[in-house]
């Protein structure tokens, strides 16, 4: 985990910046009028909140090396969050909400954060649960929260931009894609600066940041608290562009790891592993299903398929790491090298020498 | 002709064993309706599953891929979380959604919730059906006065819901009441119990999930409160409720709209003919019969009567969701015509109205006696005059935080 | 004299992409010393990896090749089993068992090495009259002592296991000068009076050169020359191109850090 | 007036109970002794073999043989993770190998449910769980023979670990595979042992968890029970899980009855969990866990 | 600006490339005010001084009662049996250990225990003697982190690239760029640390040490495990350094060739204990050294005398 590529190769950030722009004209200019309403509202949303919230957790996990597996506690404080804001400020706009949730996502990021002063490794991990176990009990137990919902249910409010309404399937991926679009900017400026490096100076090596001058206390904190920021924004998402409706059961600990699981499968410290990372948990179970119920549906009922199913991604997972421990984006960067290269090769030399 | 069933079924995770039973149950029921009378009026019933594992997100994908579908008539998703998130894509899409035992309690309210039918029971009257089936048993509502109630409930918006109606009726007939929280999952109560011995109440009623039931039947024995005195909620009522507790579950006593047992005459056609074409759901023929699976056969019948009341207003076709819709909202079932379906002493009777969605359904309780249920008392009404207006008061704050006009009865019930 | 160790043509890259050797070839007889020399990144530690099967753990794998270890193909027997045929590694960075004390890792190499009980307690006799300093230190932690100490662990639970042939990566680095002596002629006096045969690499040539019977330089991954360690020793282009004056070593390095497609061949 | 006798009644629940969380609790650290990573598929391990168990006495097997054939199953899955998973990985970081766990126990989770079904299971050891009075304080059959079983282990365990060369080379394994490898100790063998023996330990808590709970899906989430145990004993300590045990249940259990009120009950959840960070502030590893040794 | 000494390849001995390179340093530049103030200003201002420092590990003394002064500008070396305590002296000068009794002095400021997230500010830069680089990171970027205590701009400035934290940006890039061009790792420095030769990682991190031009620089074994070529090569840096910038320099090194040729005055620990401290000269021939260290088979021969 502690040799994962910083993008900053010359070559690479060409290429990857025409990848960039391929994706999001598509992104922008063909999916939210070729796909259909199941693709976007069923695929493309969650996965859109995902990869966010994924961006997050990598934040925190892949590049300051503190293991998270509280996450799905700060999805959930920055749903409840807004929610609040939405129902008890008068007349706030959607998007002041949307960024206030992130803040109060990041103080409490901030609060749970505090151990990581002592603690490190699986002892670090396991005292995160505090959070997930504490803010899921404090969301059941308080009604405020879900203003008194007996159900404590809560029911997204629209997504209003500045006059503009973003419903319907289009409308709330294009909301969703933007904030993501507008998140993962800011989180790469943020890597590309210093704070980016004190970041994998904590993780790569404490003693050494300590001893050159890198705030230890301010660097894990600001981590906790970015990190937990964008996860906030991703739980708005998560909950207002996607389910629309949120109970706090769905901010279990199976969700936490989830997340967790995107960003090692995706690759650690990479914000494109997070972002296939998002890919592969959200589309290839479906896939799966699908493919199962195809060729195997007659045969047996959906229970037994779901089991093989799970059997095999099981599987997949074990497989994956075993190829590649640093994750799909270093499997995809290998198996793509020779072909890069031959495409590359003139520029290559004029960069590097 | 079709009429389209998509099922958000779980037959994986912690539910399975709940989502086996149930949609097992719905199936088996469907299956008869086309092998017996090859379908409603000749339109026949087809249905596809999609696994969620009692997960809100997989329910919500499976919507969204069902939903386009041509002739679906009804959700049937039996769970609260998966039926809340599709409240409100439901009633864009006008689709029925049902939610039979349990659900969003105001939305027994039509008047706000068009779409939504919580039948034969919610969570509210069947808060009051215990308490009126513990006054019957301690001979009479007058003689509450002074007892003592404790609620286990799991730590969990579902257990929480009727925190408030307890306390009300607690007010009107003067018990004293205490509840007491679980968290989830609730697979180590100690304290819990130990809490419940200290207290001595004359009973518990046990507002339980999951594993949870188990292990406070296990528990109580293990401090020595007396199992006949715990009452299970309509959550805690089945077979996988009280089988893994032994020993300790006997005499154990739970509320349900359907009784369980397959002497039914509806259950042996299910036998016979679906089972007997090889064509049965449950792997587990000893589940027939079981509470689940009884439930799944109920709200089969509830969904084919719906489906065949629509059929009579707008001919013998595949109806829009809005027009079986409509069905739901005329699906009144007396005890004769229960009967004449197969069914007496399965269920009582439906009586849902446009907007009463709940139906007035009646509860029964029944006992564990080791390996199977028996029904130990009548057909229980709730007090739906005591709860309407609070229904109704919840209701109209959903309305106007969500901007909704309160239909009125001149509304034109259906757009044609 | 016959071939205890001999490696055949190796190449092995990293992660399937880094080629980290390209033709290496050596032969250690029985009884010999022989000095591994090379730059900094030439692929000495990666060639004696590849000697006992490590190259694995660190996502390394042998392309081509052949070792034969003691008459027998060696290149894909694993690395316990090596150990017990008496080919002991002493790894780069030392490695040693940071939570475990001085003497259990000690103890750790002769369990690995299939010894006794009895065979375990004369061989901490031996490696603690060798270093007194870790009978000083036995007690304490192996991550806690001083590198010097630790690499004294590292050499000293290589031996425990009574090595037949000693792979050793840079042994005196990070070691007091009577210390790096005092080793080497140890090892020295094992290999005369035992037998003890030895492969190792060092950046400290004039001291491996003094006593090794023969050496093998690499250069980029290349076994480019081999020869007598007193032939060695005077020759010229030695110094002036392994053993590097600064102007040209930071030529080669340069030379050397460059991707060049055939580093991705191998893939 | 403080009320004594419900007090020691609440402790010693609490106790016992916490002897439970300790026996789920070694499963982990026989394997984060060895591998240094926490085995998320404990839980489903624990699910598997219970689940197997009982199918098998379900289906008209004797106890007995139907206890060794579980064994042997347990056994085999040891000698398959190591075969499959842990060789491959080996020397990878302890992130990979949790993640690595996590896909285990899916594939374990998958095939307990294929092969045996998604039902419910009772499960009788035909040991009373019928309380008896001591003193005015209620104690359970049951819950002595677990205490016993899981002091029998942590017993067996520890001693194992200090006293044996085996134990040493466990712990070198975990110190640094790498330098394991290097010295040539056996890590396949390593693995397969105690991966083995975290699967007979799983199958005893299983069995016992079972016994309160049904055998069911819901048996792999005992593990949440462990894991503040595991943070305050220390992930590498024998004994460390059996007095992290002890501590939890009990801590747990009075703050439920003494402090749960104030916050309106069922604090359970997370209570075991800030109990356990602040045990860590102030040992960082846990009361009996290896302290990080790290010197520059 | 290159001070690197290019010598013939003859064999060489150190003193001459030092003498060299302060030379060319000479040439090239005026040194800096803060070095030539030291050099020429006669009596040297301690920077740093140890007073009676003890430290020791349950029952292993590591250092006992250790006093030591390090002048302004001087190169001293620190020498000594393995495990007699040198490495835990720096760490108590940084701040890593702290002390049991005794006083750290540095500059003007006195400690009981040396505040290590301050030690930055107090113009204090180390290397360590098993690398602690940031693998993770790109040599520049590892170097570039060297500079970090001068930042102010705080982490929404640096998101938001105020003209304030491009400032900082650019300046600390230059000052990188120019010590990786200054150590020759240019070939190198987009690649990841971790991936680097031993021999080339510890110039990176000394690379990182020097960045931020620290008054005070401890090195610890900074020349092990680097080829001979190569250590000549920093050892001329080393001691360019010193010319360049007036740093003080605190060196702990196991290659008596290059401590004799490199250093001022020399400390010799053993078992804790300072047991001599001197010119290179004299500590070459105190018998308590030889006894203790050196050994005897060394006639004047140096590893850098091939
Ligand atoms: N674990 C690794 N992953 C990737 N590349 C590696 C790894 N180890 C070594 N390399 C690369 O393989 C090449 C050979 O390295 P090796 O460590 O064998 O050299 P060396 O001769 O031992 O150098 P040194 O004298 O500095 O120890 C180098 O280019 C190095 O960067
Ligand atoms: N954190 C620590 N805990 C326990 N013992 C320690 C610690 N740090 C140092 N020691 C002990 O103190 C003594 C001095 O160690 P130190 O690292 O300072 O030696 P050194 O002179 O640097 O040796 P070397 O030349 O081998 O690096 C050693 O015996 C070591 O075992
Ligand atoms: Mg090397
Ligand atoms: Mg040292």
């Amino acid at each position: 985990m502690t040799t994962a590529a910083h993008p900053v190769a010359g070559r690479r950030l060409t290429a990857n910046h025409l990848g960039i722009a391929v994706l999001l004209t598509a992104a922008y200019g063909v999916i939210p009028f070729a796909g259909s309403d199941y693709l976007l509202d069923a695929v493309l949303t969650p996965f859109l909140a995902l990869a966010l919230a994924a961006l997050g957790l990598n934040l925190l996990t892949g590049y300051a090396g503190q293991v998270s597996l509280g996450s799905a506690a700060f999805l959930a404080v920055g749903a409840y969050a807004a929610y609040n804001f939405n129902l008890r400020v008068h007349e706030l706009p959607f998007l002041v909400s949307l960024v206030a949730a992130g803040r109060v996502a990041a103080a409490v990021g901030v609060g749970f954060g505090l151990p990581s002063l002592r603690l490190r490794g699986f002892y670090l991990a396991v005292s995160t649960l505090a959070a997930q176990f504490f803010v899921q009990w404090a969301l059941t137990k308080f009604g405020w929260f879900s203003n008194d919902s007996p159900s404590g249910v809560i029911d997204a409010p629209p997504l209003a931009v500045a006059g503009i309404t973003f419903s319907g399937a289009v409308g709330r991926y294009l909301f969703s894609l933007t904030v993501v679009v507008i998140s993962t900017l800011l989180a790469i400026r943020l890597l590309r600066s210093q704070v980016g490096r004190n970041f994998i100076a904590l993780r790569d090596n404490e003693t050494a940041a300590k001893v050159i001058g890198v705030p230890l206390l301010r660097t894990k904190l600001l981590a906790f608290g970015v990190s937990s920021f964008i996860v906030g924004i991703a739980g708005v998402l998560w909950a207002f562009a996607y389910l629309r409706t949120v109970e706090p059961a769905g901010f279990n600990l199976d969700r936490s790891f989830g997340i967790l699981f995107i960003i090692i499968i995706g690759g650690l410290a990479s914000i494109r592993g997070a972002v296939l990372g998002a890919a592969f948990m959200v589309v290839f179970p479906l896939l799966l299903s699908r493919l199962g119920a195809a060729l195997l549906g007659d045969i047996f009922n959906s229970g037994v398929l779901e089991m093989s199913q799970r059997i095999v991604i099981g599987a997949l997972i074990i497989g994956l790491l075993i190829a590649e421990p640093r994750g799909l984006i270093a499997l995809v960067d290998r198996l793509a090298e020779p072909i890069l290269r031959r495409f590359s090769r003139p520029l290559s030399r004029s960069t590097q020498s | 002709d079709e009429q389209f069933f998509p099922l958000q079924s779980y037959r994986v995770g912690p539910y399975a064993a709940g989502g086996t039973g149930f949609f097992g149950g719905f199936i088996d029921y469907l299956n008869l309706i086309n092998i017996r009378d090859g379908g409603v009026n000749g339109v026949k019933l087809t249905w596809e599953e999609g696994e969620t594992q009692y997960e809100v997100e997989r329910g919500v994908e499976v919507y969204e891929r069902l939903k386009s579908h041509t002739g679906v008539a009804a959700w049937n998703p039996l769970s609260v979380g998966i039926a809340y998130a599709m409240i409100d894509r439901i009633t864009k899409d006008k689709v029925p959604l049902i939610t039979v035992n349990h659900g969003r309690t105001d939305s027994t309210d039509g008047r706000v919730f068009p779409y939504v039918f919580p039948l034969l029971l919610n969570p509210y009257s069947e808060t009051s059906g215990i308490v009126n089936y513990v006054a019957s048993r301690e001979g009479g509502a007058d003689k509450l006065k002074g007892k003592k109630i404790v609620v286990l409930y799991h730590g969990s918006p579902y257990g929480k819901e009727t925190i408030p109606i307890y306390k009300l009726l607690a007010d009107k007939y003067g018990f004293s009441l205490e509840q007491i929280e679980v968290p989830h999952p609730g697979n180590e109560q100690q304290s819990q119990w130990l809490s419940i011995r200290r207290a001595k109440p004359d009973y518990v009623v046990l507002r339980g999930w999951g594993v949870m039931n188990p292990v406070a039947l296990k528990t109580a024995q293990k401090v020595g409160f007396p199992v006949d005195h715990i009452i299970g909620n309509v959550w805690s009522n089945s077979e996988e409720d009280v089988i893994p507790a032994g020993d300790a579950a006997k005499g154990y006593v739970a509320i349900t709209t359907q009784a369980s047992g397959a002497e039914y005459p509806v259950l042996q056609e299910v036998i016979k003919t679906v089972y007997g074409a090889g064509k049965g759901n449950l792997e587990d023929k000893k589940r027939i019969g079981s509470v689940y699976h009884n439930l799944g056969i109920v709200n089969g019948i509830l969904n084919v009567e719906a489906i065949r009341i629509a059929q009579q207003k707008f001919g013998k076709r595949t109806l829009t969701g809005d027009e079986v819709r409509w069905g739901f909202e005329h699906l009144q079932l007396d005890p004769a015509r229960v009967e004449a379906l197969g069914a007496k002493g399965l269920f009582h009777s439906i009586n849902v109205t446009w907007d009463n969605h709940e139906g007035d359904g009646r509860v029964t309780f029944q006992q564990w006696e080791g390996t199977k249920w028996k029904v130990v008392s009548d057909w229980i009404a709730p007090d739906w005059a005591f709860l309407r207006p609070i229904i109704e008061k919840s209701a109209a704050a959903y309305a106007a935080e969500h901007n909704i006009k309160i239909r009125t009865s001149d509304d034109p019930p259906v757009s044609q | 004299m016959s071939d205890l160790l001999v490696l055949e043509g190796l190449a092995a890259t990293y992660n399937h992409a880094i080629r980290a050797l390209s033709d290496v070839s050596l032969t250690v007889r029985r009884g010999e010393i022989v000095a591994l020399l090379g730059a900094n990144g030439a692929g000495k530690s990666t060639t004696l990896k590849a000697v006992s099967n490590l190259l694995h753990a660190e996502r390394g794998q042998l392309t081509r090749g052949r070792i034969v270890f003691d008459g027998r193909d060696a290149t894909s027997l694993p690395s316990a089993k090596l150990v017990r045929l008496g080919l002991v590694p002493v790894l780069e960075g030392r490695h040693c068992f940071r939570a475990l004390n001085v003497e259990e890792n000690l103890v750790a190499g002769g369990i690995g090495g299939g010894l006794s009980r009895r065979e375990i307690a004369a061989g901490l006799e031996r490696v603690y009259t060798l270093f007194p300093r870790l009978k000083e230190r036995r007690r304490s932690a192996s991550g806690l002592t001083s590198g010097g100490e630790q690499q004294m662990s590292a050499i000293g639970r290589a031996l425990m296991a009574r090595p037949r042939l000693l792979v050793l990566d840079e042994p005196s680095m990070g070691l007091a000068p009577l210390v790096v002596e005092t080793i080497f002629s140890t090892l020295k006096g094992l290999n005369r009076e035992e037998g003890l045969s030895i492969l190792v690499a060092e950046q400290n040539s004039t001291v491996a050169l003094r006593y090794a019977d023969r050496a093998a330089v690499l250069d980029a991954g290349s076994t480019v020359l081999a020869g007598d360690a007193a032939d060695l020793r005077g020759r010229a282009e030695i110094k002036a191109l392994y053993l590097g004056s600064p102007g040209e070593s930071a030529a080669h390095l340069a030379a050397l850090r460059r991707p060049s497609p055939a580093d991705h061949a191998a893939a | 007036m403080f009320d004594y006798q419900f007090f020691i009644e609440v402790l010693v629940g609490g106790l016992l109970s916490g002897v439970m969380y300790s026996l789920v609790a070694i499963g982990f650290v026989l394997i984060y002794k060895t591998s240094g990573v926490l085995n998320f598929a404990q839980g489903a391990m624990l699910l598997f073999a219970a689940l197997t168990f009982v199918s098998l006495v379900e289906r008209g097997v004797p106890f007995w043989l139907a206890l060794s054939a579980t064994l042997v199953i347990m056994v085999v899955l040891g000698i398959t993770v190591e075969r499959t998973v842990l060789r491959p990985l080996v020397n990878q970081s302890p992130m990979t190998l949790f993640m690595a766990t996590l896909g285990l126990s899916y594939i374990i989770e998958g095939a307990a449910q294929l092969l045996w079904g998604t039902q419910v299971h009772g499960l009788d050891l035909g040991i009373d769980d019928v309380p008896f009075e001591v003193g005015g304080v209620l104690i359970s059959q049951f819950d002595l023979f677990a205490a016993a079983i899981a002091g029998t282990l942590v017993t067996t365990f520890a001693l194992f670990f200090r006293y044996t060369r085996t134990g040493l080379a466990f712990r070198a394994v975990a110190d640094d595979q790498f330098a394991a490898l290097a010295v040539g100790l056996r890590l396949p063998r390593v693995w397969a042992a105690v991966w083995t023996a975290a699967g007979i330990v799983a199958l005893v808590a299983g069995l016992l968890w079972g016994a309160r709970l049904g055998v069911q899906f819901s048996l792999s989430l005992v593990v949440l029970k462990a894991l503040p145990v595991l943070v305050l004993g220390g992930f590498d300590s024998v004994a460390g899980a059996i007095v992290g045990g002890l501590l939890i249940g009990a801590i747990e259990k009075l703050a439920e009855v003494y402090v749960g009120p104030l916050f309106g009950g069922g604090i359970v959840a997370w209570a075991a969990y800030v109990v356990a960070l602040g045990f860590l502030l102030v040992r960082p590893s846990g009361l009996f866990g290896q302290k990080l040794v790290e010197r520059v | 600006m290159s001070l690197v000494a290019t010598s013939g390849g003859d064999a060489l001995v150190l003193a001459r490339t030092h003498e060299r390179a302060a030379e060319a340093a000479r040439e090239a530049e005026a040194a800096p005010p803060a070095a030539e103030a030291a050099l020429v200003g006669g009596a040297p201002v301690p920077v740093l001084q140890l007073e009676g420092i003890s430290l020791s590990f349950g029952g292993i003394t590591a250092l006992d009662g250790i006093d030591l002064a390090v002048a302004n500008g001087e190169i001293r070396a620190i020498i000594g049996p393995n495990g007699a305590g040198k490495s835990s002296l720096l760490n108590v000068v940084s701040g890593l250990y702290r002390p049991d009794r005794g006083m750290v002095r540095l500059g003007s400021e006195r400690f009981a225990h040396v505040p290590t997230s301050r030690l930055a500010a107090l113009g204090v830069a180390r290397t360590f003697q098993n690398l602690a680089l940031f693998k993770g990171l790109p040599v520049l970027d590892n170097v570039i982190t060297g500079f970090v205590h001068r930042r102010r701009a705080g982490f929404v400035r640096q998101i938001l690239s105020t003209p304030q934290a491009r400032r900082e940006e650019a300046e600390s890039r230059a000052a990188s760029e120019d010590v990786i061009a200054f150590l020759h790792l240019d070939a190198v420095k987009h690649q990841l640390a971790g991936g680097l030769p031993y021999g080339v990682q510890k110039r990176v991190e000394l690379a990182r040490a020097l960045v931020a031009r620290p008054q005070l620089l401890l090195l610890d074994e900074p020349l092990a495990g680097v080829t001979l070529g190569e250590k000549q090569e920093l050892a001329a840096h080393i001691s360019n350094t010193r010319d360049a910038y007036g740093t003080t320099i605190v060196l702990i090194e196991h290659d008596i060739g290059v401590v004799m040729g490199l250093s001022d005055r020399i400390a010799v620990l053993d078992y804790g204990r300072k047991i001599a401290d001197g010119t290179p000269d004299e500590v070459r021939s105190d018998q308590a050294v030889i006894d203790a260290y050196l050994g005897v088979a060394h006639e004047g021969e140096t590893e850098l005398v091939v």
